[in-house]
């Protein structure tokens, strides 16, 4: 399926929870959806006959400025095609709700994203810090994160 | 006072005696240093040939005075016991050690007309001081207060214990059918040549010839547990770096663990000794009387026991190391039934002939 | 290198050589380095070949332990990140005295490529422990590195054994003249605020 | 029974295999290059060092022009160029290697071999070939500090003197411009006056011209 063919699927099932299509011509066009209802859709993604996405194959965060993003790329490898979902949350309340109940490999990818963006994902089983110290301070990959001068008595900056 | 009294006149009267034993003592601990040298050169040289490369080089001609550079190295390297060491046992472990593989040494019969100690039970007494290893071992496994060290520790004492059981399996064997436990007499009963080894069947006739199959699988069973014995690879689990840092002497630096190393070494030497002695002529020459004055046959014993040393040294640096259950299997499951079968068959020649 | 300067002491007249002992024990130490096995990026596959057959670091008398407390050096090879520095500053005391350590690579030396904007690397392990020969590169040859460990053999083989080590005595010169430039800069102030 | 035999037999001979390869490997010639006896740059073949091996960075000042592409090139900003103004004042008259005149000096080129990442960047931004690699590859240190090396021919002094001399034609051009100015403020004042004078003359002439043209 093409993706304006999945995006019309979802758009039949979920109405105003997608929201939009960004057609990137050298690149992964991608589905913006609503950040409320993202394990539905996701999991409507996996189980829909005709979708079939069976194999998460990475989630992101990432910080657009004023929010905070998680990117979904999903691959089916029944049908062979792959799909890009985007939801956005604000910075204030980051919350999202987890996927890993529907495909295990999203445990380290969320705890990557909340170690190192801060997005908060609802019903992880284990959300800690997978790369940084335990004790780190801030999230480093947001755009306002300031590098801190000391870390246990060892100096930051060069 | 009256004990010194007691201890004067002891030294008095036994002032002779004393100074024979001090001296007699010293042979073996020469022979144990100088071979300690020879053999850590011989390793380094050996492991580094197998990979197609040179080894030591840049200390002497070929790298000869490395052994020497790494003692001087080892002495003056700082002592660490760690804080939380139960500390006499950690003191006192590596020396326990070396203990046991320097007392072996005392009943082997270098020739005919010298042993440091002739001692009509030479095996067993073998069988018994190898155990201090184990002591020693699980004594600095414990003490170091590092669990890395305990794992090892345990490892190697449950490796030693198990493969001691074929390994007395084989001396038993040989025992019953040379009718005696010294380990001089064993070696007299196997001159004239290498057809009157052991591991030929033994000094007895041409109708020998059926016990060969078994004296060999015997000598091949023993070989492996010696390896084992002595924490050599393939059966190095309890140091092994991959899983535990540096397994029972994780915690030792300098001196102390330098009679770790020694001590491994003196252990090489030892069972290959006993294989020596029990399988192949001890100080008899392989060619009947041709060279087996009693100069020669020191010869003898010390190229046959090192011959044993290099192959376990080859073994190492060819074959990859074993799991733990593979090991137990291997002791339990195959060698002890082959040895048994054996010991069968060895204590069947010893009533015949 | 010990022995052949005690060799080329005079001979005296009862053919007697004479050396120090010190030159004896800085001509085994500096002879008989066990490196601790200690890989961290991509310098520890240069690091590899370096052990390997092709540069063979053996021939140095260089062998590899995996106990620190059976070591010498170590061979800081690779990215330090803040979470592993500290780790490396537990293994490097855990070595006995006299110990040393080689900084192998960009990263090791100064944080490398992520000086400038590496959060959370350590900008030059120097900070956390003390290094006695830096080796530049990204990553060095194999043939640096030998050069590297010939360097800390001279080394180890002009120190004084009896005597307080070079690095101790460096790192006290350090904490005095840090000391003094700041009883200048106390001094100054007050005689600003005059 | 008969597996567990077959399992024993066939574990027996496989070591012997190997054995039998490590034996062999024992005589075969070792391929250990030893590398303080042989150089890299010596040896023959494969062994030698390959021309593109990513070593010390050698910069040919006599090339340099100082247009800073390296500095801009460099992923990691290692390379800090200073560039001053040959001054027309100066008694040295340096040329480039093509024999052309020189306009900077290169008063400040140092490359940090600690954060250096040997990409070789610097080498192709480089218009003059003047930054390349060299076959050096020797030069670890006892001291971080003695990894900043500086290419510049120039120490300290000479820097500060070449700025001197380059403030005092400035100041000097400054002076020079500002008495220009004065001059020529003052010649135009003049030039003024002159001027009007024979404007005044001019209109004289001409209207006597007028006057004349008119009597004729």
């Amino acid at each position: 399926m093409t993706i304006q063919e999945i995006y019309d699927l979802l758009k039949i099932h979920f109405n105003d929870d997608i929201k939009e299509i960004t057609d990137i011509s050298n690149g992964d066009s991608f589905i913006t959806v609503n950040p409320a209802n993202i394990f539905d859709i996701l999991q409507f993604c996996r189980d829909y006959e005709t979708l079939d996405f069976d194999y998460l194959t990475l989630i992101s965060g990432m910080d657009s400025g004023e929010n905070l993003g998680v990117v979904y790329h999903l691959y089916s490898m029944k049908f062979k095609h792959s799909i890009v979902i985007k939801a956005f949350v604000p910075k204030e309340s980051p919350n999202i709700q987890s996927v890993v109940y529907l495909w295990r490999a999203a445990d380290w990818h969320e705890r990557e994203a909340f170690d190192l963006i801060g997005v908060v994902f609802d019903g992880h089983p284990n959300l800690i810090r997978i790369l940084c110290p335990y004790d780190w301070e801030g999230h480093p990959l947001r755009k306002d994160y300031v590098t801190p001068q000391e870390y246990h008595g060892m100096k930051v900056p060069y | 006072m009256e004990n010194h009294q007691f201890l004067f006149n002891f030294i008095s009267e036994y002032t002779g005696d004393i100074l024979a034993g001090v001296l007699i003592a010293i042979i073996p601990l020469a022979l144990l240093l100088v071979y300690a040298l020879v053999a850590i050169y011989g390793e380094l040289k050996i492991a580094s040939f197998i990979q197609l490369k040179l080894g030591p080089m840049r200390t002497g001609k070929w790298g000869l005075l490395q052994p020497v550079a790494e003692v001087f190295k080892l002495l003056q390297k700082e002592d660490i016991t760690p804080d939380g060491a139960d500390k006499p046992l950690f003191n006192l472990a590596p020396f326990i050690i070396f203990l046991g593989c320097y007392a072996a040494l005392s009943v082997l019969p270098l020739s005919s007309h010298f042993a440091p100690s002739g001692l009509n039970i030479g095996l067993f007494f073998i069988i018994a001081i190898s155990s201090l290893a184990v002591l020693g071992i699980v004594m600095g496994g414990w003490a170091s207060n590092n669990k890395y060290s305990l794992i090892g520790a345990m490892r190697s004492v449950s490796q030693i214990i198990s493969y001691e059981i074929p390994a007395a399996m084989c001396i038993l064997g040989v025992a019953s059918m040379a009718h005696s436990l010294d380990m001089n007499v064993i070696s007299a009963q196997q001159q004239g040549g290498f057809w009157n080894w052991y591991v030929l069947g033994g000094p007895a006739g041409i109708s020998k010839i059926w016990l060969i199959p078994f004296t060999v699988v015997m000598f091949i069973v023993y070989f492996v547990t010696s390896l084992a014995e002595t924490n050599r690879t393939p059966f190095d689990v309890p140091e092994g770096e991959s899983e535990l840092v540096a397994g029972y002497h994780t915690e030792y630096s300098g001196m102390k663990f330098a009679f770790f190393y020694l001590a491994e070494y003196g252990n090489m030497f030892v069972v290959s000794a006993i294989m020596t002695v029990i399988f192949f002529g001890g100080w008899s020459s392989p060619f009947g009387d041709f060279l087996n004055s009693p100069i020669w046959q020191i010869f003898w014993f010390i190229a046959k026991s090192m011959f044993f040393v290099g192959l376990q040294i080859w073994l190492r640096w060819t074959l990859p190391r074993t799991r733990v259950d593979q090991l137990m299997y291997l002791c339990w499951k195959i060698l002890l039934p082959l040895s048994m079968v054996c010991f069968l068959a060895m204590a069947l020649g010893g009533m015949l002939y | 290198m010990g022995l052949l300067n005690a060799l080329d002491n005079p001979i005296n007249a009862d053919g007697i050589i004479l050396g120090k002992v010190e030159d004896l024990f800085n001509w085994g130490r500096a002879k008989s380095n066990w490196f601790l096995q200690f890989g961290l990026a991509c310098c520890a596959i240069e690091f590899m070949a370096v052990n390997a057959s092709h540069f063979d670091l053996m021939r140095f008398g260089n062998i590899p332990r995996s106990s620190p407390r059976q070591a010498d050096y170590i061979v800081i090879s690779g990215t330090v990140t803040l979470k592993m520095a500290e780790r490396i500053k537990i293994l490097f005391e855990q070595i006995p005295e006299p110990r040393y350590a080689i900084s192998m690579g960009s990263c090791a030396n100064s944080g490398g490529p992520y000086w400038q904007h590496g959060y959370n690397v350590l900008k030059g392990i120097d900070r956390v422990i003390p290094i006695d020969v830096y080796i530049p590169g990204c990553p060095p040859r194999p043939e640096a590195f030998e050069q590297a460990v010939l360097k800390l053999q001279e080394k180890i083989s002009m120190e004084e054994i009896f005597k307080k080590r070079e690095r101790v005595a460096q790192e006290d010169k350090m904490l005095e003249s840090m000391l003094k430039a700041e009883e200048n800069n106390f001094i100054e102030n007050v005689n600003k605020h005059i | 029974m008969i597996n567990y035999l077959k399992n024993i037999i066939k574990g027996f001979s496989t070591i012997l295999v190997g054995m039998k390869v490590t034996f062999i490997n024992l005589f075969r010639p070792n391929v250990t290059v030893q590398y303080p006896n042989v150089h890299p740059l010596v040896r023959a073949g494969s062994d030698k060092m390959p021309d593109n091996a990513r070593n010390k960075l050698n910069v040919i000042i006599p090339k340099c022009t100082g247009c800073k592409s390296c500095e801009k090139a460099c992923p990691v900003n290692c390379i800090t160029i200073e560039t001053t103004k040959v001054a027309s004042i100066d008694t040295e008259k340096p040329l480039m290697e093509d024999g052309k005149k020189r306009v900077f000096w290169l008063s400040q080129f140092d490359i940090d071999f600690a954060k250096c990442c040997f990409c070789g960047l610097c080498t192709i931004a480089c218009p003059t070939s003047a930054i390349v690699h060299s076959t050096d590859f020797e030069y670890s240190c006892y001291d971080r500090n003695e990894l900043l090396v500086h290419f510049s021919p120039f120490n300290k002094e000479q820097v500060a003197e070449k700025k001197r001399i380059l403030a005092e034609e400035v100041k000097q051009k400054a002076e020079k411009a500002l008495a220009d100015k004065q001059a020529a403020e003052k010649a135009a004042q003049e030039q003024n006056i002159t001027d009007s004078k024979i404007k005044s003359s001019d209109d004289q002439t001409s209207a006597n011209q007028n006057i004349q043209n008119n009597s004729n």
